[in-house]
């Protein structure tokens, strides 16, 4: 009881520190200065109260839900917060806490341009809106605050509504969270008409008599709702554009945590409120996750726009995730709970890690952009110079994206592949094959992040500045590398206290009523993670102690035989020639080779234009440009013809307005006529 | 006084109805709106021979209201428009006059039909003059549809309303004299205003055929 | 009294303003005071419904909890129209497009047009209110073509013709509604409460057909389609604040006078057939405005077109019927404060930059920040976004209609979807980006902001909080249907 | 006892490491009927570069730097973690076949970096290679081990070895594509032919020596037995993971020299191959590999299908 209170209450100030910080930043809005403390000190006040009552119902276990009734029909405001909401709610605090901090400094650059009230405002709203999302137990208020998320996410990406390219991103992403939104509502209409509650609790119990058809065509539609949000190919076109449009401490929150609501809602609604699923929903959501991950890390080796680059690998990792969660429902369906465990411990894991090394990321591109004032990596080059702090930030987040040991996300990825190793061993012939299918995926996913994060590291902060941009770089503010210090520390602090995370993160799925008495596939120590079969075990501390030792004893062993010897500065060897920066490979050159690989489902295009000097003789270039580019298949064979349809249409109701006053009395006449033909019948 | 009875009143429809008729064939607008004079003229009278049945002092007042506004000052207005803006001959129609007699057949068959069968209940005796009544309200409005001047319109709408007027008679529907002349007035306001905006067309379109009225559709 | 007040008040000032002269300061005068002294008796008028429930005045008048919602609307939205009016007039005479006489006729008209409205909510004779509502027709004429282009005459022409042969149908299917009470021999003026007490006399079939009749009549003045053509011209053409008239209130005076002959043909046939109809009108109103909305080109057609959609909406919740009813009359409210919203800064928008297209319009936030901000409001409002109760009602109408026709709420739902789709598309590129021609920023007066930032406000607040005494008259009203 | 043997364990990939580079260059000198340079040959250019001065160019940062020592580091710790002579460090935690991949990868990662670091043309494109390759070899890399990970029902490759020597002959059958994709994926891990020359400094087709171009002295030394342990591992892995034959079991020192005796028949046998390969095909044009590794994942797919 007293616990309840307690949760209660911090919950509420919680969302009361961001209401306050939103509301104060709008009255502000006069001062920049102000504004920018005011919004972002609440934020900041407002994520340590979420850390504190997520810890504390993630500790304690105490699960405590909330109901207020409203004014208006059917809904009413009801909060239960158990331990997987207290998961995300963790992941929210946490990643808002760190960015929050960053924004401090980072918000500077945007004063006297843009209104910085503004900023607050929807900064703080959009931080209470993610968190009633994965609190909300009533599906009318789900989705009122569901959109109130998306609303505010919308505002933050057109902060910078001058530019156009942000206005026609946020205008795609709007439109594309609606629709999936509209699909959310359908699939809840429906639970409604089979359970009559639009209570989560009340259809949890009642859904079970129901048809199976009706679960299946829930499914369906949540998982194209849902997976709007979370950026599932072929749902994802808004994100590519969105992400980066947005300020980025906003990105590192969208790219980190918002499209997650997306997946938390995927467990809520398949694996705690929809009776059992069929074995095919989770194969569906497994091939889903195949193609997100191996098609998003290909399409993110085709970016030179450094956060386009990183949000198609939030594409790549959502589908990482959705492997551990289509596993698990696999193998529930298939009864093999213990591995079904496995599973979503695996998924929530990688959600957690991506979380943290995705904003790192992500605030590693905001400080870079912030120096450079150009997210166009071509332009960049040689920064670790100019900014040797942010570069190992940024390097912490690659390898951990990139899933190298000793880092989270090589763990993570581990446990992910063994969920699917143990499906490859456990399912039948059919079954297997999608695993199989899924394993290679990711192992080839794998490589190909390492080699955009090469790609990504290497042209931004390596070599030599490759445009006067980066000359002016200077280490970013103190506030800035708080933040990126504290994720980039968390990185390798996850990876190897894996063992201990991992007992935590199945305590939060055996919250979950289908999993409560199942003992999970895997055991997990402090050193030590392995499955309970004997098939792999790991241990990441271990891999860290024998790194750091080796190599200090190799630097010993080489300092002892050359210790003698000495280091000269050179220039690098240049054949003879000039180096110059253009002499440095590109980013669209490093990853050309892959793009002209893939060139089958990249579909890369080429235009090449010359103009002469002298237009008869054509002989003499005055210049020529090439330009290169990728075809998004997606919206060519599916987007774009869904809109012209849709222009079509419109067009053809258009004729019913003609101006022709005869023909509109006479629609009156024919109207008239019909009904009475047809009520005479 | 003679009983009105129901063949008194289905000649009394015949009369309306041909008028109705007759609009969809005449081509001098002067001859639409003599056809509307002599519909209202009819009408009139039957509301004055039923209002000294009645012996009611209201429903003479009434009745004389209503031949006052509908068969002097309507058409008044109507030839002062014609006469203002020369328009002898009615502008063209959708369709020509054997295909607007097919369909003025269609539609009385309709109202004919089983569909308007059970409006019996209303007035047992007086079957086919209500079917009648009921063919002249789709026929006026298929008046307006077919007719492209707005001269044409205007009466099609008016004579809608004495369709109605007398199928409320017809049926014995008849409401309270204050409310007739209430709807009366409600009429002649709206001659006087689409008077108005006629003359407004004539004015800014050089023309009252409503088919150059094209300036408001989707682009 | 209040209600004599109600019915008095705009007469007077319409005389009042007819004797006005050279003074725009008096008729502004005269407008706001006369607006604001009817908001302030229907306030009372509705608070004593509240109380006591229905309220008469000498057998004429009544006003019920249906008719008390609606005559709120028409007060709340009437009263910040004048206010604006006043300011967007004196702008027009400023700019020397209009002169003072066409000032007073403004305001002559625009007081009978409210009189007409409030004596069609609160007649208790079916035939009063259609003459009443023909009266509305009548007043708006001049004021739609109030400009005198030919583009406006041609919107006015097309208004009166159609809204004259579908009002005339809906004559017709009021006296097949009167005949049980004639037939029963009552005497003189027949009210709505003598139609429902012999409703049990009409013949079924009668019922069915008279239902039709007033359903096209009355429809094509709420504009479902297709009898809606006439609205998008009508409500494109007329001056801004008149525009939100129209759309924001007329509409629903109409759909009240369909709703009580609703309940009556209820009485006599069941529910079954009305709830059918409407929910077919509802939704080919939706989806055939959602088309067209998609590739609008002028910015005020498309809220016009929005004013289509929406009556459909509502008429689909009372086609749903129960839950959906209640939905449907809160939709109405929040229908009303919203399109005016939306109607009196696209004024603003049209007086600073000339043009009602949406292509030559762009960058409204940096020119005109408040309407800007405004207008994006009433766009989120207007697409059913959250926190709007719009969403909340849209929600909860499909919701009662998700048993009894699926398929209906399925096209509902991705038709409203694709609105969202083609307003944003509209709205984004008027508001954002900048502008192409140089124009002076900033907004031009208080008259033409205070007004539409208090409906906004009062938008949001019954967005989030309905007193109790509020909704229980809501559940008064719908409860019948 | 298991320390002694844990020692010889954790040292013998980087002591045998370069003499295996010897033998293959010897046989490749052979073949090109050259007498070529003795097979310790290696040991005396580390031991030489060790002790040179060292050029190191200006736009270098610390990656550059580090990189070298990192790499060493985690083909000494894979090393340490494979089965080499014995199959008793089943237990180790470290044998995890993910694990090696990547760590693998990890220094993989950095000589990428490493390359890009100094900013030469070569450099860079001998990255973006590199990665290419590296990136497409996992799967068949991982999914070729994974076929005898299968069968033994465990990842750690201790268990592999021990499970598969028990095998009988008819269960080895589908081994023998997994081999297949095995040994292309080690060519392609380790930059022999077809896919790279180990000996080329012809700008057009070099991967490995385009990254390293710029080093020289003790880190050039430190990147050069790097590759060789690499290559060692590689060796040892294919050695052992497929025919696991006469390691020894126990904790007995006594078992150990006739396993080592073995293991090292075993790797001079997949040295000569290697050798005979090298010095038999040409290298392929870069767009030609990834069909080559493409078959490789298919081979050991359709080795999977047939195992389970």
């Amino acid at each position: 009881m007293f616990n309840t209170l307690i949760s209660s209450n911090i919950f509420f100030l919680s969302l009361l520190l961001w209401i306050a910080g939103a509301v104060g930043a709008l009255v502000l809005s006069k001062n920049d200065r102000l504004a920018n403390w005011w919004g972002n000190s609440f934020a900041i006040l407002g994520s340590c109260v979420g850390l504190l009552f997520s810890l504390s119902v993630l500790i304690i276990g105490s699960t405590f839900s909330f109901n207020i009734d409203s004014t208006l029909p059917l809904l009413s405001l009801s909060f239960s917060v158990d331990k997987l909401s207290a998961f995300f709610i963790f992941l929210i605090s946490l990643i808002a806490l760190l960015a929050s901090i960053y924004a401090l400094g980072y918000v500077k650059h945007y004063y006297k341009k843009y209104n910085i009230g503004a900023l607050g405002f929807f900064y703080n709203i959009f931080l209470a809106g993610m968190v009633m999302v994965v609190s909300a137990h009533n599906a009318l208020f789900f989705l009122i605050v569901w959109e109130i998320m998306s609303l505010a996410s919308y505002f933050l990406v057109i902060y910078e509504n001058k530019e156009k390219e942000n206005v026609q991103a946020g205008s795609l992403y709007f439109i594309m969270t609606h629709v999936g939104t509209a699909f959310i509502t359908l699939a809840f209409l429906l639970l409604y008409r089979s359970t009559g509650s639009l209570d989560f609790g009340v259809i949890k119990e009642t859904i079970g008599n129901s048809s199976p058809l009706i679960a299946d065509t829930v499914f369906i539609l949540a998982l194209i709702g849902f997976g709007t949000k979370a950026g599932i190919i072929p749902f994802h076109i808004w994100l590519p554009n969105a992400h980066p449009a947005a300020p980025s401490h906003v990105s590192a929150l969208m790219s980190g945590v918002m499209i997650k609501t997306g997946i938390y809602m995927f467990i809520r609604m398949f694996m705690d409120m929809l009776p059992d699923a069929p074995l095919w929903w989770g194969v569906v959501i497994l091939i889903l996750g195949a193609i997100s991950s191996l098609f998003g890390v290909l399409y993110a080796l085709t970016e030179h726009d450094i956060k386009r680059l990183l949000a198609y690998h939030s594409i790549e990792n959502i589908g990482i995730i959705l492997l551990g969660l289509g596993s698990s429902l696999v193998f529930w369906s298939l009864d093999m709970k213990p591995l079904a465990v496995l599973s979503l411990v695996a998924a929530l894991f990688h959600t957690l890690n991506h979380a943290i090394f995705k904003a790192l990321l992500f605030l590693g591109a905001g400080s870079v952009i912030s120096q450079t004032h150009t997210r166009n990596m071509e332009e960049y080059g040689g920064l670790i110079k100019y900014m040797p702090q942010t570069a190992l930030f940024f390097l912490a987040g690659s390898m951990a994206i990139s899933a190298l040991p000793p880092l989270n996300g090589f763990f993570s990825e581990w446990m992910t592949f063994q969920s699917l190793f143990s499906g490859i061993m456990a399912s039948n012939v059919p079954v297997r094959w999608v695993f199989i299918l899924a394993a290679g995926s990711l192992a080839f996913t794998g490589g190909l992040a390492a080699m955009c994060f090469v790609k990504a590291f290497g042209v931004t902060f390596l070599a030599r500045p490759r445009s006067e941009n980066v000359r002016h770089a200077r280490e970013s503010g103190f506030a800035l590398r708080v933040g990126m210090a504290v994720l980039a520390a968390l990185t390798l602090v996850i990876g190897f206290t894996a063992g201990s995370i991992t007992n935590a993160v199945s305590g939060v799925v055996s919250d979950l009523s289908a999993f409560n008495s199942s003992e999970p596939a895997f055991f997990s120590t402090i050193q030590t993670v392995g499955m309970r079969n004997g098939f792999a075990s790991i241990s990441m501390p271990l891999i860290l102690a024998s790194l750091i030792v080796t190599m200090a004893l190799t630097f010993f062993a080489v300092y002892l035989v050359s210790r003698n010897r000495k280091t000269k500065i050179g220039r690098t060897w240049d054949c003879g020639t000039t180096l110059g920066p253009r002499m440095e490979i590109t980013a669209t050159g490093f990853s050309n080779s892959i793009v002209t690989i893939f060139r089958g489902a990249l579909k890369p295009t080429k235009q090449t234009s010359i103009e002469y000097r002298d237009e008869d003789m054509r002989y003499f270039q005055k210049s020529s440009t090439v330009e290169l580019g990728i075809q998004d298949i997606y919206n060519r064979y599916f987007y774009q013809p869904v809109h012209m349809l849709t222009i079509k249409a419109s067009e053809y109701m258009k004729r019913i307005q003609s101006g022709n006053i005869n023909m509109y009395v006479l629609y009156i006449l024919a109207i008239l006529i019909a009904l009475l033909f047809a009520s005479g019948m | 006084m003679i009983p009105i009875t129901p063949q008194i009143l289905f000649f009394l429809e015949t009369m309306l109805f041909a008028s109705v008729v007759f609009m969809h064939i005449a081509k001098k607008n002067s001859g639409v709106i003599f056809l509307y004079a002599a519909q209202s003229l009819i009408i009139a009278i039957a509301l004055f021979y039923s209002s000294l049945k009645e012996a009611s002092l209201l429903l003479v007042v009434a009745a004389v209201a209503t031949f006052l506004v509908k068969v002097i000052i309507v058409p008044y207005f109507f030839s002062g428009l014609i006469k203002k803006h020369r328009l002898q001959f009615s502008v063209s129609t959708y369709l020509n006059t054997p295909m607007t007699l097919i369909v003025l057949a269609l539609l009385t068959a309709f109202s004919y039909s089983h569909f308007f069968g059970p409006l019996t209940i209303l007035a047992p005796d007086k079957e086919n003059a209500l079917s009648l009544a009921i063919a002249m309200v789709l026929i006026s409005i298929f008046l307006i549809i077919n007719r492209k001047g707005a001269l044409s319109q205007m009466v099609g709408i008016l004579s809608l309303e004495n369709a109605i007027v007398s199928f409320a008679y017809v049926a014995g529907l008849e409401t309270t004299a204050g409310l007739q002349v209430g709807i009366l007035f409600d009429i002649f306001i709206w001659v006087v205003i689409a008077s108005v905006f006629a003359s407004m067309i004539y004015r800014h379109f050089g023309s009252l055929n409503v088919s150059v009225l094209k300036h408001l559709k989707e682009e | 009294m209040a209600l004599f007040l109600i019915i008095i008040i705009p007469l007077i000032a319409s005389v009042a303003s007819f004797f006005v002269k050279k003074d725009m300061r008096v008729l502004s005068f005269i407008a706001v005071s006369a607006s604001f002294l009817e908001l302030t008796a229907t306030l009372v008028t509705v608070a004593s419904v509240m109380d006591s429930g229905l309220y008469r005045l000498n057998g004429y008048f009544f006003v019920d909890a249906l008719g008390a919602v609606i005559i709120m609307l028409v007060a709340v939205v009437g009263a910040m129209a004048s206010w604006y009016s006043t300011g967007y007039l004196k702008l027009e005479v400023a700019k020397r497009i209009i002169g003072f006489s066409r000032v007073r006729q403004y305001f002559i008209l625009l007081h009978l047009f409210l009189l007409a409205m409030f004596f069609a909510v609160m007649s208790t004779s079916p035939i009063l209110t259609w003459i009443a509502i023909e009266a509305t027709t009548l007043s708006t004429a001049f004021l739609i073509s109030f400009y005198n282009k030919p583009s406006a005459i041609e919107a006015a022409w097309k208004y009166l013709m159609i809204n004259s042969v579908g009002l005339l149908l809906g004559f017709f299917g009021t006296f097949l509604f009167l005949y049980p009470s004639i037939h029963a021999g009552f005497p003189g003026l027949i009210s709505w409460h003598d139609m429902l007490s012999h409703a049990s006399a009409l013949d079924p079939f009668i019922a069915r057909m008279a239902f039709i009749f007033i359903l096209i009549g009355y429809g094509t003045k709420v504009g479902l389609v297709p009898m809606h053509t006439w609205l998008p011209d009508a409500h494109s053409k007329a001056p801004a604040p008149i525009s939100s008239l129209l759309s924001g209130v007329l509409l629903n005076v109409a759909f009240l006078a369909l709703l009580r002959f609703k309940s009556v043909v209820d009485v006599a046939i069941g529910p079954y057939f009305s709830r059918e109809l409407l929910v077919f009108f509802g939704v080919i109103s939706i989806s055939v405005a959602a088309f067209i909305i998609f590739s609008q080109k002028s910015y005020k057609r498309l809220l016009a077109y929005s004013s289509i959609e929406h009556m459909g909406i509502v008429a689909l919740g009372f086609g749903f019927g129960g839950a959906g009813a209640f939905a449907a009359l809160l939709h109405m409210i929040y229908h009303a404060l919203t399109k005016s919203v939306l109607f009196l800064s696209a004024g603003n928008i049209l007086v600073k930059y000339g043009s009602t297209k949406i292509r030559n319009v762009k960058g409204v936030l940096t020119v005109l920040p408040v309407t800007g901000i405004l207008f994006f409001i009433g766009f989120l409002a207007i697409t059913g976004v959250p926190p709007f109760g719009t969403f909340v009602t849209e929600f909860s109408i499909l919701s009662a209609g998700i048993k009894t026709h699926p398929t209906t709420v399925i096209i509902t739902l991705s038709v409203l979807a694709l609105v969202f789709v083609g307003f944003l598309r509209h709205v984004v590129s008027i508001t954002f980006g900048n502008s192409d021609i140089p124009m002076a920023k900033g907004e031009s007066g208080l008259d033409t902001i205070v007004p539409i930032m208090l409906l906004a406000a009062l938008l949001i607040i019954v967005s989030f909080f309905i007193p109790a005494s509020m909704r229980s008259l809501l559940h008064s009203a719908t409860i019948n249907y | 006892m298991s320390i002694i043997i844990w020692t010889i364990q954790l040292a013998l990939v980087p002591a045998v490491s370069p003499l295996c580079i010897g033998v293959v260059r010897k046989i490749k000198a052979r073949f090109q009927n050259r007498v070529g340079a003795g097979i310790f040959q290696p040991y005396r250019d580390l031991w030489k570069l060790f002790h040179k001065d060292e050029v190191i160019s200006e736009d270098a940062s610390w990656i550059f730097k580090c990189a070298p020592y990192l790499i060493f580091s985690t083909t000494v710790i894979i090393g340490a973690s494979i089965p080499l002579f014995t199959t008793i460090f089943s237990i180790n935690v470290l044998g995890d076949l993910l694990v090696v991949i990547y760590l693998i990868a990890l220094g993989t990662f950095f000589l990428a970096l490493a390359g890009m670091d100094v900013g030469s043309a070569f450099g860079g494109f001998g990255s973006s290679r590199e990665m290419t390759v590296a990136a497409l070899t996992e799967g068949g890399l991982m999914f070729s081990i994974l076929v005898p990970a299968f069968s033994a029902h465990s990842t750690n490759l201790f268990a592999i070895s021990g499970a598969v020597a028990s095998f009988s002959f008819f269960a080895f059958a589908p081994m023998i594509l997994a081999l297949a994709a095995f040994i292309i994926a080690m060519l392609a891990e380790t930059g022999r032919f077809p896919f790279d020359n180990p000996a080329t400094h012809l700008e057009l087709t070099m991967i490995h020596e385009a990254m390293v171009l710029e080093y020289s002295g003790k880190r050039l030394a430190l990147i050069e037995w790097a590759a060789a342990n690499k290559f060692f591992i590689f060796l040892a892995l294919g050695a052992n993971l497929f025919f696991p034959w006469g390691m020894s079991s126990s904790e007995r020192l006594g078992d150990v020299p006739l396993a080592l005796i073995l293991f090292f028949a075993k790797i001079l046998a997949f040295s000569v191959f290697v050798a005979v390969l090298e010095s038999t095909i040409v290298k392929f044009r870069f767009f030609r590999l990834p069909d080559l590794l493409f078959t490789s994942f298919i081979l050991s797919i359709i080795a999977m299908s047939l195992t389970i």
